[in-house]
């Protein structure tokens, strides 16, 4: 990526986006990708004026993250967006919509972790 | 004949009362109700059948009646004193208190007793209104005998205070009786005080604070009524020298020293009968038991006001006051109409309509032509009952469902099938042709045309009641899709009290040219329409009562016969933009929960809303009533 | 301001409308010419294919079946989606778009093409299907 | 007391696409606005696991069909920027030019679907009339109305001749007029600012925070538009982003229709600027590295995050569309007003589901 | 008597194929305006007759009720007014008509049907006064209800009605279902509400919503042309040029909402109607 | 009685409302359906109204891939249609599921969920394609039969 990627950890990212907030950066979205089948990153993409920024959370799959949706409404659909597809878990979302956002009962199992998915992975498509 | 005729009308009432009072078991009280309501009927159709008279009965026990009229209004206007104080009521004591001087005075110094003129005149108008009192009192009557149970049940009295209610519910229809048939207006006024005081009595039965509270403000403003009446009475005998209705009526004519008793009759009548500033006494008689609110709402209590208006309408035709009557009352029916859209509450919405349509008839007895005439007279025949109809459906209803919001009445038809066409019937009879109603609503437009203003208010009220009647009987039709129609199980003083009120309204609306022909043709000064074939005809229009009512029949008949054809046919859940559940009433809504389709109707709290124009409504009555007074002095 | 309060400004619009031909085409009527390069309906002109397989692996949608030993083509032209990559990296040029589309179905179809380059093989089966 | 509850979708006659929305109404006000999404949701963000890179171009335009060129364009940008490959300067020119007819053709049918959403059915019918010209373009250039699918990595599969150009021009000096007749209704008729202005709005602070972007973003006031980066050959042209300032329905409504005449003047530009030379170069190599990629689409700013690892197929791709970034703004703006304006504000952030949800 | 029963005969029957046709040479003119070729003028009766043909599908029984008395009030009121007869009575009947449709969507428990029914009682409500207003013009000039009185007039009704035949306007604007009125249920349903309070009806049910809309089509344009009943050609001017009015601001204009039609009709309507009267009752 | 019967089946070719529902299509397909309706096509000369409820309509215009939420949907709405009606799939997608038939939300053609009787390929097929898709319908949708009593 051209612009810094700032590690973050858990506990030290609320901090950093409320700094965020504080210096007028829009909330552009997160992505989040599988690292192996216990690890995830989410990234955090922030811009002012075009100018990007971005922050990398590193977190176990099994370990739920601070949600930002309180300090940034935006992200909350986004957040929701991941716990659908990753099963990753997030704490203090402002409207939750408990992985029922994109997925039904018959797609219930985090189709974007295809590591720890791969078993299952033969019911997919026709 | 006549003498008992008179004495099982007037008095029966006042001496079934005492019995109910007295006998305190249950089911010999509920005989003595019905076997008086039997009887009133049967002897309001005698006197019917035996047309006018004018009649002076013996003295009762051998004491001159106006020794018994003065003991009455004093033990009457001492009671309100007393309650009065015990409700420490400054109002209240202040009216009882000037009426009990002026009325002693007037009576023991100034009247004079030894002049002789019929105590008792009947016309048509008098023995129509005995019929509807006689009739749709007692068929409320009927009624109450079960809902009162019941009601007393669910409140959980101590003690059943039955007694003193049937008392006062039968008191009341006796001195309507004699409200409607005097023609000493001492008479008129004693009879108008007893339905005060029976009012009082009535709201108060719950004895909750809310049901003393508005108790109290029917007990204060309807004494302003009565203070209003003893003045006019004052007045009529300083300047005519006499108490006769039918001479101050035709006294009227001579100008206008006799305008002044006649609008304080008038404003007596409009606070009798609630109209614009005076609302909120009807409006707080809601708290009352249903069978209440019925009687004072359909053929009692407020009918007097509007009795005394119609009855005095020609002393003051073409006068000042009659124009400013005729814009008051179409006011207070566009006021009414616009209230009645806000409310959700179905009695409120029946006192409004009521109040409304009392308006339209103080306009017709403003406009005091034939036609407003006829129209205010028949508007009184069909308005009772379908009227009267309809509170006991909402009082039945209300038993069943545990509400009177009509909110709460959706799908009304799936679980109380009978009850809710009934109530549909009813509502149908109040607002579209060809029934009666709306027979006397046209003819009262089509007499108000030349009345500009009185014209655009009563356009723009007819098409706000038209909304808040239409939404309430669609609700009653709606059902949750698939809901299963579960027969209805209903006790038969419940059910005859409303088969013989829906027979009567629908019956009576195809009988209306013969009713018109032989009842209000007779005391018009001129005849309005020509009645042929069941059109009702004159060069300002004409009502195709007849061949409407033939074509939508057919329509009606057609159309039952195709809903029934249709049960056959498949049914389908509601459209819900294709998220419904396997529940055809739900739909998948986010976070795939299911979500019950809910619908709610308007009430444009914002422009109609009652708090909003109760403030505006109640400045520009008390400017009319000012205007009404202040122009007739 | 004055702007502002003026209703019926579509007015020109519409009277032009109705006073001008309308825009229509009177499709099955009158039909257009379609542009030169329209990515239409695809066909492959088996006598020339080798069966490569290379439209089969770079179709996006992988609608191409190609089995080299029994030298046959099968397209299924309702996952087709007419991007035209299969043409484009067809070595033979074999594979062509029409410029018009395919027609409607009652039924779901399939395009398939039997050719015959280098091994002779039995028909009969083929034939069956 | 009861309220009404309406589930306006997924299935609804004004929104072409399953968006669904539970309303709470009172007396027609809407006081609580709930959005279900998920109806048009593929996955196929995933299905780089089983095409290859190349592959994916076809299926990015096929993430929405109204700007499917432009969603290619980004993917290959960002595929390029990360496999460092240098696009021929005409490649550049005609993405522009390309991308801009999109854009004309998406502000003009949005602009007929937002007069539809106020019942202004005449309207919608001129709107997409004037429309049928752009699709035609978008025909005789790229061989298909909707996924014109021009961009490969590495360049443009088509160039236009100079022949094609110039009935572009002309067309296009077609479209130009008739949308101008078009200015007096959509910007000054009564009806239409009744209805629009003061409805839905958002303010300049709430459009950052809640991170809208785009048309919706510039309709509150701030300049900001992805094309002032200058990718592809917009930075070799004159640009300015049109703002508005008030933020209601009405702002938005100006935006997009004087970008349209914007894009008109950029393809005009673009085209006499145009550049001869190559329209591609070859590809060699396979992705590595991550990258995010972003361009202005008619709704706003669209982002890639494409993320390889040396592989055919790529490890991830992540598409934020815009309306993705609009919708927490649009439901900041719906409750309070009323159900007839329901559509005219949902619509006024231009959305695309089928881009948000992928 | 045989002029009764022709004219009642031209009532059931020409009506409806009357209103009918208006129905397709609006479609084709709308079309027209808006640059489209448009179906054939008789397109409305291919759409009924097919909606016929469909299977009956129900929400609730009571709909099926009032789509048939609906009808029949329409019927009704078209036959009283070719039988010249009260112009009041003529609106009270076309008021059931329109009542029981409101109380037939109310039946159903759909939101849009509710929404739509309440919709059309503030429609109700709004065109009504206009109407009756109108209509009293109407008395102040010939001194009677009755629509053969009307006919009897040497002079234009319209040289002393201009203002309240605006008014009309707004009413008959409202009736057609036309923009910017057009809020209960529109013929393009391009909107909020999907059909509104006909959501529910289908198939014959839905045929037969339309056939009543045609009679009550050729009931208001009827009494258009009382303003100018003294000769054909004013007739066929006066309602032919009406309704092209209505047709271009059908298509000039968009959907406006309810608040503001109650708002605006309310007090222009009424303030025309007024002011048109006051002049009539001083003259 | 049988003219009647005659005249409602020659109505249905010449009225067919149409229902048309985006079941998760990338808009190409939607908006060339849109289009259909607009001036150069103008399929209302064919007497075809976008009613856009279930209850009205005869022919229901499917766009775009089954997935697993909305296919209740279009169950719902087809389940809502009155008798005759005709479904027409529109598109790669609606066919079959197309590009996308492989991903893991994608169950694939309108055909897995409601019976289709008429496909019209195209990605996105041009308004053309589909008015010939709704004709070919027509053929089908007078033959059905409906409840002509």
């Amino acid at each position: 990526m051209k612009e810094e990627v700032i590690s973050v950890t858990p506990d030290t990212l609320g901090n950093k986006i409320a700094e965020m907030k504080k210096n007028g950066y829009r909330f552009v979205t997160m992505s989040c990708v599988e690292l192996d089948s216990d690890t995830v990153d989410i990234l955090y993409h922030f811009d002012k004026n075009l100018e990007l920024a971005h922050f990398r959370l590193t977190i176990p799959k099994n370990e739920a993250a601070p949600s930002i949706s309180p300090v940034y409404f935006a992200a909350f659909l986004v957040e929701n967006e991941i716990q659908d597809q990753f099963g990753i878990r997030f704490d203090g979302l402002a409207i939750d919509y408990n992985r029922t956002l994109y997925l039904e009962e018959e797609v219930q199992r985090a189709p974007y972790c295809r590591i720890t998915v791969s078993n299952v992975e033969g019911s997919e498509g026709d | 004949m006549l003498n008992t005729l008179l004495f099982v009308l007037i008095l029966g009432p006042f001496i079934a009362a005492a019995l109910c009072f007295v006998v305190r078991i249950r089911h010999i009280r509920s005989f003595i109700v019905l076997a008086m309501a039997c009887l009133l009927a049967a002897a309001s159709l005698l006197l019917f059948v035996k047309g006018p008279f004018s009649h002076t009965p013996p003295s009762l026990l051998g004491i001159p009646t106006h020794w018994w009229i003065l003991w009455g209004d004093d033990i009457l206007l001492f009671t309100m004193l007393y309650y009065g104080f015990k409700h420490r009521h400054l109002l209240t004591k202040i009216l009882v208190i000037f009426q009990i001087v002026c009325l002693d005075y007037f009576e023991l110094f100034m009247v004079d007793h030894s002049k002789t003129f019929p105590l008792f005149v009947a016309d048509n108008l008098s023995l129509i209104m005995v019929l509807i009192i006689s009739i749709v009192g007692s068929l409320i009557c009927v009624f109450a005998i079960p809902y009162m149970d019941k009601h007393e049940e669910k409140e959980g009295f101590q003690k059943s205070r039955q007694p003193k209610f049937f008392a006062f519910l039968v008191v009341i229809m006796g001195a309507m009786n004699g409200l409607v048939l005097s023609n000493n207006i001492i008479f008129m006024y004693m009879f108008f005080e007893v339905t005060t005081l029976g009012s009082f009595m009535l709201i108060s039965y719950d004895r909750s604070e809310i049901a003393l509270r508005n108790a109290v403000r029917a007990l204060w403003m309807n004494c302003l009524a009565g203070a209003a009446f003893i003045v006019a009475m004052v007045c009529a005998y300083v300047t005519q020298g006499t108490v006769d209705a039918q001479k101050l009526i035709q006294a009227g004519h001579m100008g206008g020293i006799m305008l002044t008793p006649l609008a304080l009759l008038c404003f007596a009548g409009l606070a009798k009968a609630a109209q614009i500033p005076f609302q909120s006494w009807l409006l707080g008689a809601m708290v009352a038991p249903t069978p209440t609110s019925a009687l004072l709402h359909s053929s009692t209590m407020v009918k007097a006001g509007v009795y005394i208006a119609l009855r005095f309408a020609p002393g003051y035709a073409g006068t000042f006051l009659s124009q400013c009557l005729a814009v008051y009352g179409a006011f207070t029916f566009l006021a009414a109409s616009a209230m009645a859209v806000s409310q959700s509450n179905g009695k409120k919405i029946l006192a409004y309509s009521t109040i409304g349509n009392l308006g339209l008839i103080f306009a017709c007895a403003g406009i005091n032509t034939p036609e407003a005439i006829t129209a205010g007279i028949l508007l009184i025949i069909f308005h009772a009952f379908s009227k009267a109809l309809l509170f006991l459906c909402v009082g039945d209803i209300e038993q069943h469902i545990g509400s009177r919001d009509i909110e709460f009445m959706r799908g009304l038809y799936a679980k109380m099938p009978r009850t809710a066409i009934v109530a549909l019937l009813g509502i149908i009879t109040m607002m579209l042709p060809p029934f009666g109603v709306l027979l006397s609503k046209w003819m009262a437009i089509e007499a108000a045309s030349k009345h500009l203003f009185v014209m655009v208010l009563l356009a723009v009220g007819s098409s706000l009641m038209v909304m808040y009647w239409a939404r309430w009987a669609g609700i009653l039709l709606s059902a949750p899709y698939g809901s299963q129609v579960t027969p209805e199980r209903q006790g038969v003083l419940t059910r005859l009290p409303l088969l013989v009120l829906v027979g009567g309204a629908v019956v009576l609306s195809l009988c209306a040219p013969l009713l018109y022909s032989n009842l209000v043709a007779p005391i018009l000064s001129a005849p309005s329409f020509s009645v042929r074939a069941g059109i009702f005809d004159n060069p300002t229009g004409a009502f195709l009562l007849y061949p409407v009512i033939l074509v939508l029949g057919l329509g009606f008949i057609c159309a039952l016969y195709a809903a029934r054809k249709a049960r056959k046919a498949r049914t389908s859940g509601p459209y819900l933009s294709g998220a419904q559940t396997k529940d055809p009433e739900c739909f998948e809504g986010p976070m795939r929960k299911p979500v019950a389709v809910s619908s709610q109707i308007y009430y444009f709290e914002s422009i109609f809303g009652e708090q909003r124009l109760t403030v505006w409504f109640n400045i520009f009555g008390g400017m009319f009533l000012a205007l009404l007074i202040g122009g007739a002095l | 301001m004055t702007e502002g309060i003026i209703v019926f400004n579509m007015t020109p619009n519409v009277l032009r409308n109705f006073f001008s031909k309308s825009a229509t085409r009177l499709y099955p009527k009158e039909t257009r010419e379609t542009f030169g390069n329209v990515r239409g309906e695809l066909y492959n002109k088996i006598e020339a294919c080798i069966f490569c397989r290379t439209c089969a692996r770079k179709c996006p949608s992988q609608c191409i079946t190609v089995d080299t030993k029994e030298a046959t083509w099968q397209c299924d032209p309702f996952v087709c989606v007419y991007c035209g990559v299969c043409v484009e990296n067809c070595p033979k040029k074999c594979l062509y778009q029409k410029n018009e589309y395919r027609k409607p179905a009652i039924e779901k179809e399939v395009i398939f093409m039997k050719g015959e380059i280098k091994k002779e093989k039995t028909e009969e089966d083929q034939q069956e299907k | 007391m009861a309220r009404t509850i309406i589930p306006f979708g997924p299935q609804h006659p004004v929104f072409p696409e399953p968006l669904h929305l539970k309303l709470v109404l009172e007396d027609e006000i809407v006081k609580e606005a709930v959005p279900a999404l998920g109806y048009v949701h593929r996955g196929l963000e995933m299905l780089a696991d089983i095409r290859d890179y190349h592959q994916m171009i076809q299926i990015c335009e096929r993430v929405c069909g109204i700007c499917s060129t432009i969603h290619a364009q980004c993917y290959c940008q960002g595929i390029e920027e990360l496999m460092g490959i240098e696009v021929p300067a005409r490649a550049k020119f005609l993405r522009v030019i390309w991308a801009e007819i999109h854009r004309v053709q998406s502000h003009l049918l949005w602009l007929g679907l937002f007069a539809d959403a106020f019942g202004f059915e005449s309207l919608f019918m001129q709107c997409w009339k004037i429309r049928e010209r752009v699709m035609d373009i978008n025909e005789a250039t790229g061989g298909n109305r909707v996924n014109v699918s021009v961009n490969i990595i590495g360049g443009v599969k088509r160039d236009l001749a100079p022949d094609m150009t110039r009935w572009i021009l002309s067309e296009l000096d077609l479209v130009e007029q008739e949308v101008k007749r078009l200015e007096k209704v959509l910007l000054h008729d009564y009806t239409v600012k009744k209805r629009t202005v003061g409805k839905g709005v958002l303010t300049k602070d709430q459009a950052l925070e809640l991170g809208a972007v785009g048309p919706t973003l510039r309709g509150s006031g701030v300049a900001q538009d992805i094309r002032q980066l200058g990718y592809a050959a917009y930075g070799d042209l004159s640009y300015t982003p049109v703002v508005a300032k008030d933020g209601d329905a009405y702002s938005r409504n100006r935006v997009r229709f004087l970008e349209t005449y914007q894009a008109i003047a950029l393809v005009r530009e673009a085209i006499s600027k145009l550049p001869p030379g190559e329209i591609s170069v070859k590809v060699k190599g396979k992705p590595e590295g991550e990258i995010v990629s972003r361009v202005e689409q008619p709704r706003g700013e669209l982002m890639y995050y494409i993320k390889g690892n040396g592989k055919k197929n790529l490890d991830r791709l992540r598409i934020r569309t815009p309306t993705f970034a609009n919708i927490p703004p649009l439901l900041s703006m719906l409750p309070g007003i009323e159900l007839a304006d329901v559509p005219v504000i949902v619509l006024s952030i231009d959305p695309c589901i089928s881009c948000t949800e992928r | 008597m045989i002029r009764g029963a022709i004219l009642v005969t031209i009532g059931v029957v020409v009506a409806p194929l009357l209103g009918g046709l208006i129905a397709g040479v609006d479609r084709r003119l709308t079309a027209w305006f808006q640059s489209r070729y448009g179906p054939p003028v008789w397109q409305p009766f291919f759409d009924v007759m097919k909606l016929f043909g469909k299977e009956k599908l129900v929400v609730n029984g009571w709909q099926v009720f009032c789509a048939y008395i609906y009808i029949t009030a329409a019927m009704l009121s078209v036959v009283l007014f070719f039988l010249q007869s009260d112009l009041l009575l003529i609106l009270f009947v076309q008021a059931v008509g329109a009542i029981f449709l409101v109380i037939g969507a109310f039946s159903a428990t759909s939101p849009y049907s509710q929404v739509g029914a309440n919709r059309e009682l503030i429609q109700i409500l709004t065109y009504e006064p206009l109407i009756i207003l109108a209509f009293v013009g109407i008395y102040l000039v010939t001194g009677s209800f009755k629509i053969s009185q009307v006919l009897l007039q040497t002079k234009p009704l319209l040289a002393s009605l201009p203002l309240l035949y605006i008014a009309l306007c707004y009413a008959l604007t409202i009736k057609l279902r036309k923009s910017p009125f057009d809020f209960s249920t529109s013929h393009h349903a391009h909107q909020e509400l999907v059909k509104g309070f006909l959501t529910e009806y289908s198939g014959p049910y839905l045929a037969l919503v339309e056939i009543g809309h045609w009679y009550e089509v050729v009931l208001i344009l009827g009494l258009c042309s009382l303003f100018w009943a003294t000769s054909w050609i004013g007739i066929i001017v006066l309602v032919g040029l009406t309704y092209l009015c209505e047709i271009l601001i059908d298509n000039t204009m968009a959907r406006m909402t309810w608040r503001w039609m109650l708002g605006y009709v309310w007090t222009i309507g009424l303030a025309m109607s007024f002011v048109n009267l006051i002049w009539l009752h001083g003259r | 009685m049988d003219t009647i019967k005659t005249f409602i089946r020659k109505s249905r070719i010449k009225s067919p409302w149409l229902l048309h529902f985006d079941c998760g299509s990338c808009n190409g397909c939607d908006i060339e359906v849109l289009a259909c309706l607009t001036p150069v096509y103008d399929i209302e000369r064919f007497g075809i109204i976008n009613v856009g409820n279930p209850k009205h309509a005869d022919l229901l215009l499917v766009t775009g891939t089954v997935n697993h939420r909305n296919k209740k949907v279009l169950g719902n709405l087809a389940e809502q249609m009155p008798e005759p009606k005709i479904v027409v799939a529109l598109g790669s997608c609606g066919l079959s599921g197309g590009v996308f038939r492989e991903a893991y939300n994608v169950i694939g053609g309108v055909d897995k969920i409601i019976p289709v009787d008429v496909y019209v390929p195209g990605c996105p097929p041009k308004p053309e394609a589909i008015i010939d898709g709704v004709v070919t319908g027509l053929a089908k949708f007078a033959q059905k039969k409906g409840d002509t009593s």
